[in-house]
């Protein structure tokens, strides 16, 4: 039982970094309704970015600017070659996010070079004890970070005209700018949040284990993150993130042991095994908005 | 059919009367105690009607009477609660929209539904899309039977085109047309459908006194000259008045009224409830 | 604007519309190419232009004297002809229907391994039956593909947009999975198996020959294969199917009332992309001989997405255009830093040549999008539009 | 009508690679020659932070070769003028080795065991004889892949039978990744933990550390004595350290490649100065042997770490080779291959024992199968000190090279 | 005053719609737009709210100008917060959101107005607040209309450009619409109407301009234009001694629109 339980909170850590890289996703997609592929780039880029500055300003003050930096990364690619597309076919813009997840993963392997590098977090691997069950005190610190940071979102899209002017521009954005909503602003915004997002993320990846030059490959979980929660939920980003890390965490745990015919590494991919099974019972997710069709 | 004596539409009436008389032959379609509700909202509650044999036969009502959901009921798209629908002594309810479009029901849409990035030829030969009977092999090798077909569709389609006056437009995507001829190559898709019913959703909203007239002919002359019966919906009261042999009226859903046009619009719940002032 | 009528009487009188019916046969043309049509037949041939004919028998032309390439250049045109065949198919489902795919790599897959396991060694370490001949592994790698096209189509179906791009995705991890552990099919990750053997009735492809080298015989068989498919998807986009697909693909409501069965050709088209993507999963190793489980991943659907957006949604040419510009890309961005001073040779530097040339094949996608969103099929409606029109600019 | 390998009548050209003319490059002008290819994972593919300084280091090997003057006095050798990029991806390796090949005598590099066997058929077909850049114990089979130091699967024995007589384990785990690198030295640990009846389970993990879930639950349930780690250096911290942070006290060894000195700037650093040791098939990078030294110096001022060390050894019996050849008079790839194949031992200034470039004899006798086990030190220059230089374990001795050690797993 | 001088609009490069447009909405005036399908009046407001960029469409001579000003090159966020607002063609509503955050999005660029002008255009469409968390999507034709003319009235906008906004609107409704032009209109906000309904447009209008082929034929006040005999039988339906035909009786003939000659 025990097990069981330590099974599921270590699952509840990594599901917190999950949720947090949805978190990214999903807000572009509100916006734009695109998935950027280039999220796992800025992703790395953020936690490298920390590994150096870690050095000069100590963690804390280097999350911060790292996760700004990103942010104005986020800025600068969607001012060139996001901006420009407004009005065009979706997957167009997705594969144009691809190029630049390209351009930019050159980019920072030449700063990761030969490395692992060392985000420096105060966490490390050290555990802490609540109640009787030994949890790392990283998972808990993630989970406390993507709390508040989908806190400050929810009362972001609750409280300012923004939240609604993405949902509108992203559903038409022709409508959106004949309503005055500057479909531009709102699609910096999302970039500019979701590259900030991408950076907090990319560093809680790296925290106990350093990051290389395959770790953007995790990003890629968030994708069936979001179907589980829903495209454009934020809400379901977060327990879609969690439901995915649990999932998995209890298969890595107890899938030799019950279905060993699944093969070795069922565990990679039960996130899309989950998904697939959400989307047979509800086709927008969990709490995807439904598309609206009537003639 | 209550076959109208007096009115502007007199003529036309008898002629529609001159194909059918109620009693005599079975009617096309019978709709009857339709009960349909969306989580809240009542769209159609308890509503009864029958259509002729080439008759036209139009719907009005107010915004939201319930119009627009009594086409979806009968091509598919909506599921009532309750009632029964048969369509050529078939009873349709439940059926899916493309086995109702197969037995010969064809539609216009209120926001045209276009395919919108394909022109107006390849809009106008889907419509025929059930009446083709070959398959993807014979597709992918274009044999004889596949081509044979497609120009016999072909055929048709032009003449079409010309009866509806697209032939400038054939090449257009449809996105890039005015609302207008949009609405006329929605008519010409069902009718390529050499529909046994056509139903026709405010064809003329939208349109200027001059086009209306043209959509006015040419719903007349598919009546007069294919003898498909038709069912009308429109804001137009001036059309619906001219054209219609008999016109029922709803109101939140509920039959208000049922008519031939003249009874119609001198009927006081009709005029308060839809037409406002004097008719 | 006035509409031309073929019946009132003042024909005349009507201004003449800006490039309105700009191809209407039995109509007056206002400007324009002669294109008089006397029979549908004509209207409706594959090539009803003169210039398609001439410009198709150019290409051709064109494409068999590259056959005197040097041998690299046409391993490099072969994969790219072969990645063409994967993109229509893609296109097919994708483009003309618009059901977005990122499982295009799984079909490859299926068909690759099909093809190998039909042809591969008895005595191997991998599954083989020895089954050679083309015209027996070719078709089969694209029924079984096919086949599970229609396994995964009633899903699919049910999804729409976005969903249904990452359920595919889906498709492909849970692929890998399967091809990583099956190493009695596969070879298993880092070891890898091979691929079928290209033969047909006893002449190999993929040896030298007195036909040609292995690369000659490679390039032309191919072109050859590239050549039928294009021309059967051609067929199929100007069918009923092709229509239909599409009237799915702009408004499925719409398409199922006018009596299209949306499941059942939702699934249609997912076959027939798959059948595309067996055959070519299973001609594209034949060129390297080998291939391995770790290959059908998410970057190789991403590519073949890569593919048909660049060359331009729903429409053949783009698919292969789209799909030799993707696979020459590499290439050609390899001679590119050399022009550049300050990248170095040294694979320890940054910027690096390496670099530089990975960087640049994301940016020159970036770039190319950003600049033709409609790819280079809009490239060419561009160039033509303005040729048409010149000397009057509007 | 094409011009093709063999046939290929340059002016210059002596044989397909060979020319009289100076390379681009050269030291000496007056000499010719060779060019060999490089295809290595360069940018974006997971072993690019591992071949980048393999391939550096090959380079300044032969620069090193051609300032002392060449391969008998009469050639240079050109290891840049044809490098290229597989991405670790073996269609694009085929791609870009179809484009070079023309041009190179040799390969000085091929790196990964997929990618190669994609191009081995024409490698053999065409005499093209190749260094390749990885362990697996295919190679011995295999004429012109010209291997250096033991693969993957005898690294493992030895390390087993090493465990065997400083801890005497009872049990012993494989966390592997899949294929070649991580199969073939699981292969090699299950022969040994059979050949010492020891129990043996094998747990197939994939690339990624934030995916070692599993691995760390099989673990530190079963509480083996001895791990045996084939993964790379971030999963491997990963391993360790959650393994030692949930309790566990067994012996860890892992092979090669999962070691990379910055690990012990990690949080998982304690841990793995505590349970980790390193089993390799050659020294590190400090090592004091000539041809150590003649690296460092020929590197000059780069950050330490043994991908340079394997790039610059695995060269060797290619230059070997090349001097036989010469010295041989056939200057072609027929020459080249008869030269390796008359190889039965190569000088790797002390990096290696001669014995490890023999190439003559059948994989029975002639595969090398001696390693060494390095501990983690952080005064090290990559991080590892040897504890136990090259040995055999007896495992290794006995065993029969009858085929790839993975096919066993 | 909003002015619109030869004004010439191309799509895609090539597509010449607008061919020297030029028209003026004074201030304070209900200004009606006539025009057959495809005349280019859509086009015509797109090039007044900057929206023809989206269409690939582009301005390429003439003027647009806001009381004085040059405002063709600004974009269409800029000129909502300058008081331009238009209802588009086709409803356009925001299908997947409620009716009241659809209204919402409409006073994006007055946030401060927003509860107020909400009240309006509840009080204007009662409808409306019935079903104001109702997803619009789902709401009937006639219906969405009324959302998309009380969205654009939700910015609180100086000039209101009408796209049809009487489509699909039931025969009480249109009423009700050209009370609302009146009284918005009363309340200063200044009017360009296109509408095929011409009657209706007329009777309110103090202007009208009636545009063919991308070029404006008539442009007349509109107490004129209703006595015009073209116009009476082209737009209107009266024949010639001013009763009304009955649309059976209509032939496929057309006599010449002596504007054409
Ligand atoms: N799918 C649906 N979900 C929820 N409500 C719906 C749905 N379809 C229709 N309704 C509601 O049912 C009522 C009737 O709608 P319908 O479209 O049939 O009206 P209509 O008579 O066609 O009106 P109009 O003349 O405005 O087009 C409306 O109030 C509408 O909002
Ligand atoms: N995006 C576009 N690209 C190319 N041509 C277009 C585009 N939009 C409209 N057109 C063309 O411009 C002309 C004018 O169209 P517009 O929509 O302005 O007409 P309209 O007067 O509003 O007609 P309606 O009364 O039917 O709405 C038409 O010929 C149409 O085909
Ligand atoms: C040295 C490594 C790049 C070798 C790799 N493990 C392979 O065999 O493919
Ligand atoms: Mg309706
Ligand atoms: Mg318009």
């Amino acid at each position: 039982m025990k097990g069981v339980l330590e099974s599921l909170i270590r699952g509840l850590g990594t599901g917190s970094v999950y949720a947090l890289l949805a978190l990214g996703f999903v807000i572009i997609y509100k916006a734009t309704r695109v998935i950027s592929f280039a999220q796992p780039a800025l992703m790395i880029a953020g936690a490298v970015a920390v590994s150096y500055l870690v050095q000069v300003t100590g963690f804390y003050l280097a999350v911060l600017l790292s996760t700004l930096l990103i942010a104005g990364v986020a800025l600068a690619v969607e001012r060139v070659a996001i901006r420009p597309m407004v009005g065009r076919p979706v997957f167009v813009v997705a594969i144009i996010t691809l190029g630049v997840d390209v351009v930019i993963r050159v980019v920072v392997n030449g700063f990761i070079g030969l490395d692992v590098r060392q985000v420096g977090d105060p966490w490390g691997l050290r555990l802490a004890d609540i109640g009787g069950l030994v949890v790392q005190q990283r998972w808990i610190a993630m989970f406390l970070t993507t709390a508040v940071l989908v806190g400050l979102l929810f009362a972001f899209f609750r409280y300012t005209r923004y939240g609604l002017a993405m949902r509108a521009a992203a559903f038409d954005q022709e409508t959106a700018l004949a309503q005055g909503v500057s479909v531009g602003m709102v699609f910096a915004l999302s970039w500019g949040l979701a590259g900030g997002l991408a950076a907090v993320a990319g560093t809680f990846v790296g925290t106990g284990q350093g990051v290389d030059q395959l770790t953007w490959i995790i990003a890629l979980k968030a994708l069936p993150a979001i179907i589980v929660g829903g495209l454009d939920s934020l809400g379901g980003a977060v327990i879609g993130g969690l439901v995915i890390g649990v999932v998995e965490s209890l298969v890595q745990s107890y899938q030799g042991d019950l279905a060993p015919w699944l093969g070795q590494n069922f565990a990679v991919v039960t996130p899309y095994v989950v998904m697939l099974l959400v989307l047979l019972v509800r086709p927008y997710g969990l709490f995807g908005t439904p598309e609206v069709e009537r003639v | 059919m209550t076959g109208g004596e007096e009115g502007p539409g007199a003529a036309g009436v008898e002629t529609a009367a001159g194909h059918a008389t109620p009693g005599t032959v079975p009617p096309v379609l019978t709709f009857e105690d339709v009960g349909l509700s969306f989580a809240g909202v009542t769209a159609i509650d308890g509503v009864s009607f029958e259509v002729a044999p080439a008759e036209l036969f139009a719907v009005i009502g107010p915004n939201g009477a319930g119009k627009t959901s009594v086409f979806n009921v009968l091509s598919g798209v909506y599921r009532p609660q309750r009632g029964r629908v048969t369509f050529l002594g078939e009873d349709i309810l439940g059926l899916p929209p493309h086995r109702i479009a197969e037995m010969g029901l064809a539609r216009t849409f209120q926001n045209v539904e276009l395919f919108h990035n394909l022109t107006v030829l390849d809009n106008l030969m889907l419509g025929r899309h059930h009446h083709f009977g070959y398959g993807p092999l014979s597709a992918l090798l274009w044999l004889g039977r596949a081509r044979r077909q497609e120009l016999a569709a072909r055929a048709r389609v032009e003449d079409i085109i010309d009866f509806l006056d697209l032939a400038a437009w054939r090449r257009h995507p449809v996105r890039l047309l005015p609302y207008g001829v949009q609405k006329r190559v929605e008519l010409g898709r069902a009718l390529a459908m050499e529909p046994r019913l056509l139903l026709l959703d405010e064809p003329v909203a939208g349109m200027n006194l001059e086009e209306t007239e043209d959509m006015a002919r040419f719903v007349l002359d598919a009546r007069d000259e294919l003898g498909v019966p038709i069912v009308l919906v429109d804001h137009d009261m001036g059309l619906v008045m001219d054209l219609a042999d008999r016109v029922l009226v709803l109101d939140f859903g509920r039959p208000v009224a049922l008519g031939t046009p003249a009874e119609v619009q001198s009927d006081p719940k009709v005029i308060e409830a839809y037409l406002g002032g004097a008719p | 604007m006035t509409r031309m009528t073929g019946r009132t009487g003042d024909l005349e009188a009507v201004a003449e519309p800006p490039r309105a019916g700009p191809a209407a046969p039995r109509a007056r043309r206002p400007r324009g190419r002669p294109l008089l049509y006397t029979s549908y037949s004509q209207d409706m041939a594959l090539l009803d232009t003169r210039a398609k004919k001439v410009w198709l028998a150019l290409l051709l032309g064109v494409a068999i004297l590259f056959s005197g390439l040097p041998d690299d250049l046409l391993i490099l045109l072969a994969g790219g002809y072969v990645a063409a065949i994967g993109a229509i198919g893609l296109n097919i489902v994708t483009g003309y229907a618009g059901q977005v795919s990122l499982g295009h790599a799984f079909f490859i897959a299926v068909g690759a391994y099909t093809s190998a396991a039909l042809s591969g060694d008895p005595e191997g370490r991998v599954v083989g039956f020895g089954i050679t001949n083309m015209i027996v592994w070719l078709p089969a790698a694209g029924l079984v593909a096919a086949l599970a096209g229609v396994l995964v189509a009633p899903l699919a179906a049910r999804l729409r947009g976005l969903y249904l791009a990452i359920v595919t995705l889906g498709l492909v991890f849970l692929g890998e999975h399967i091809f990583k552990e099956w190493d009695h099919l596969t070879g298993g990750p880092g070891v890898g198996r091979p691929a079928a053997v290209p033969e047909l009735f006893g002449f190999r492809f993929d040896v030298d020959s007195a036909l040609g080298t292995r690369a000659q015989s490679l390039y032309m068989l191919m072109l050859v294969l590239l050549v039928l498919f294009a021309v059967t998807a051609r067929n199929l986009a100007r069918s009923r199917i092709g229509r239909a697909f599409s009237a799915i693909r702009d408004r499925d409501i719409a398409a199922e009332v006018i009596g299209v069965p949306l499941t059942r050709y939702k699934t249609l088209a997912f076959a027939i992309s798959s059948f595309y993507a067996g055959c070519a999963g299973a001609l594209m190793y034949t060129i390297t001989g080998f291939f391995d489980p770790g290959s059908f991943n998410l970057l190789m659907s991403v590519q073949f997405i890569a593919m048909i957006l660049i060359g331009g949604v729903a429409t053949v040419s783009g698919a292969v255009a789209g799909a030799l510009f993707i696979t020459l890309l590499p290439r050609l961005t390899q001679e590119l830093p050399a022009l550049l001073p300050f990248v170095s040779a040294d694979t320890t530097q940054t910027p690096n040549v390496f670099q530089v040339q990975v960087a640049l094949y994301g940016l020159l996608i970036v770039l190319f999008l950003v600049f033709e969103p409609r790819g280079l099929f809009g490239l060419w409606i561009r160039v033509r539009a303005y040729w048409k029109s010149w000397p009057f600019s509007y | 009508g094409v011009i093709r390998g063999d046939d290929e009548d340059q002016k210059a050209a002596v044989t397909t690679g060979v020319t009289n003319e100076p390379c681009p490059l050269a030291v000496d002008r007056n000499k010719g020659c060779v060019y060999l290819g490089t295809i290595s994972d360069l940018t974006s593919g997971p072993f690019a932070a591992l071949a980048v300084p393999i391939t550096q280091a090959q380079k300044a090997f032969w620069n090193r070769v051609n300032k002392a003057g060449g391969i008998g006095g009469k050639y240079e050798v050109d290891v840049q003028a044809y490098v290229r990029d597989n991405k670790y991806n073996p269609e694009t390796h085929n791609q870009v080795y179809q484009e070079i090949k023309n041009n190179v005598l040799g390969l000085a590099q091929t790196l990964g065991s997929p990618t190669t066997a994609a191009i081995l058929a024409d490698l053999k077909a065409n005499n093209v004889v190749s260094a390749p850049a990885s362990w697996t114990s295919a190679w011995e089979f295999e004429d012109v892949i010209v291997e250096s130091g033991s693969n993957y699967c005898v690294e493992s024995m030895n390390a087993v039978d090493y465990a065997m007589e400083t801890y005497e384990p009872k049990t012993v785990m494989a966390v592997h990744y899949a294929g070649d690198y991580g199969a073939d030295a699981a292969a090699g640990a299950k022969i040994a933990a059979e050949r010492n009846s020891l129990e043996f389970t094998a747990v197939e993990t994939p690339a990624g550390a934030t995916e070692q879930g599993r691995a760390i639950t099989e673990i530190t349930k079963n509480k083996p004595d001895l791990v045996i780690l084939t993964t790379g250096p971030a999963d491997a911290a990963a391993i360790i350290g959650q393994s030692a942070a949930a309790g566990f006290k067994g012996r860890f060894i892992g092979t090669g490649p999962t070691w990379n000195p910055a690990l012990l700037q990690s949080p998982a650093a304690p841990a793995i100065l505590a349970l980790y040791e390193q089993s390799s098939p050659g020294r590190p990078w400090g090592a004091d042997t000539p041809g150590h030294r003649a690296m460092r110096e020929a590197l000059g001022n780069v950050t330490p770490n043994d991908g340079y060390t394997s790039g610059w050894a695995w060269s060797y019996p290619l230059k070997a080779a090349l001097d036989k050849m010469v010295a041989g008079g056939d200057i072609s790839r027929k020459g080249l291959l008869a030269a390796v194949k008359s190889l039965s031992t190569v000088d790797y200034e002390g990096m290696l024992p001669p014995e490890a470039g023999n190439y003559a004899g059948d994989p029975g006798t002639a595969t090398f199968r001696q390693t060494l086990i390095s501990k983690p030190d952080r005064a090290a220059p990559t991080g590892v000190t040897i504890v136990k230089d090259f040995y055999t374990g007896p495992t290794a001795q006995s065993y029969t090279m009858d085929g790839p050690c993975f096919e066993k797993l | 005053m909003l002015e619109v001088r030869n004004l010439e609009a191309v799509y895609d490069d090539v597509m010449l719609v607008l061919r020297g447009v030029s028209l003026r909405v004074p201030a304070g005036s209900v200004v009606a737009l006539l025009g057959a399908n495809g005349a280019g009046k859509t086009t015509l407001l797109r090039a007044l709210s900057g929206l023809l960029d989206v269409h690939d469409g582009e301005i390429t001579k003439g003027s647009v100008l806001l009381d004085g000003e040059p405002v063709h090159g600004l974009l269409p966020a800029q000129l909502v917060r300058r008081g331009i607002s238009q209802v588009m063609e086709g409803r356009r509503i925001f299908a997947e959101l409620t009716v009241e955050e659809n209204l919402k999005v409409g006073a994006h660029t007055a946030p401060r107005q927003a509860a107020a002008n909400l009240e309006r255009v509840y009080g204007l469409f009662p409808l409306l607040k019935e079903r104001r968390k109702g997803v619009s999507g789902y709401l009937s034709g006639g219906e969405q209309q009324m959302l998309a003319v009380g969205r654009a009235l939700m910015s609180g906008p100086r000039y209101l450009l009408l796209d049809e906004p009487s489509l699909g609107l039931a025969p009480t409704l249109v009423g009700q619409i050209r009370d609302l032009v009146v009284e918005i209109n009363k309340q200063g906000t200044t009017i360009l109407l296109v509408e095929q309904n011409a009657a209706m447009a007329l009777s309110i209008a103090t202007h009208g301009y009636v545009m063919e082929t991308g070029k404006i034929v008539m442009d007349r006040p509109a107490a004129e234009l209703l006595a015009d005999e073209d116009i009476k039988e082209f737009y209107l339906g009266l024949g010639a001694e001013g009763a009304v035909k009955s649309f059976r009786e209509v032939k496929h003939y057309r006599r010449r629109k002596r504007w054409l000659s």
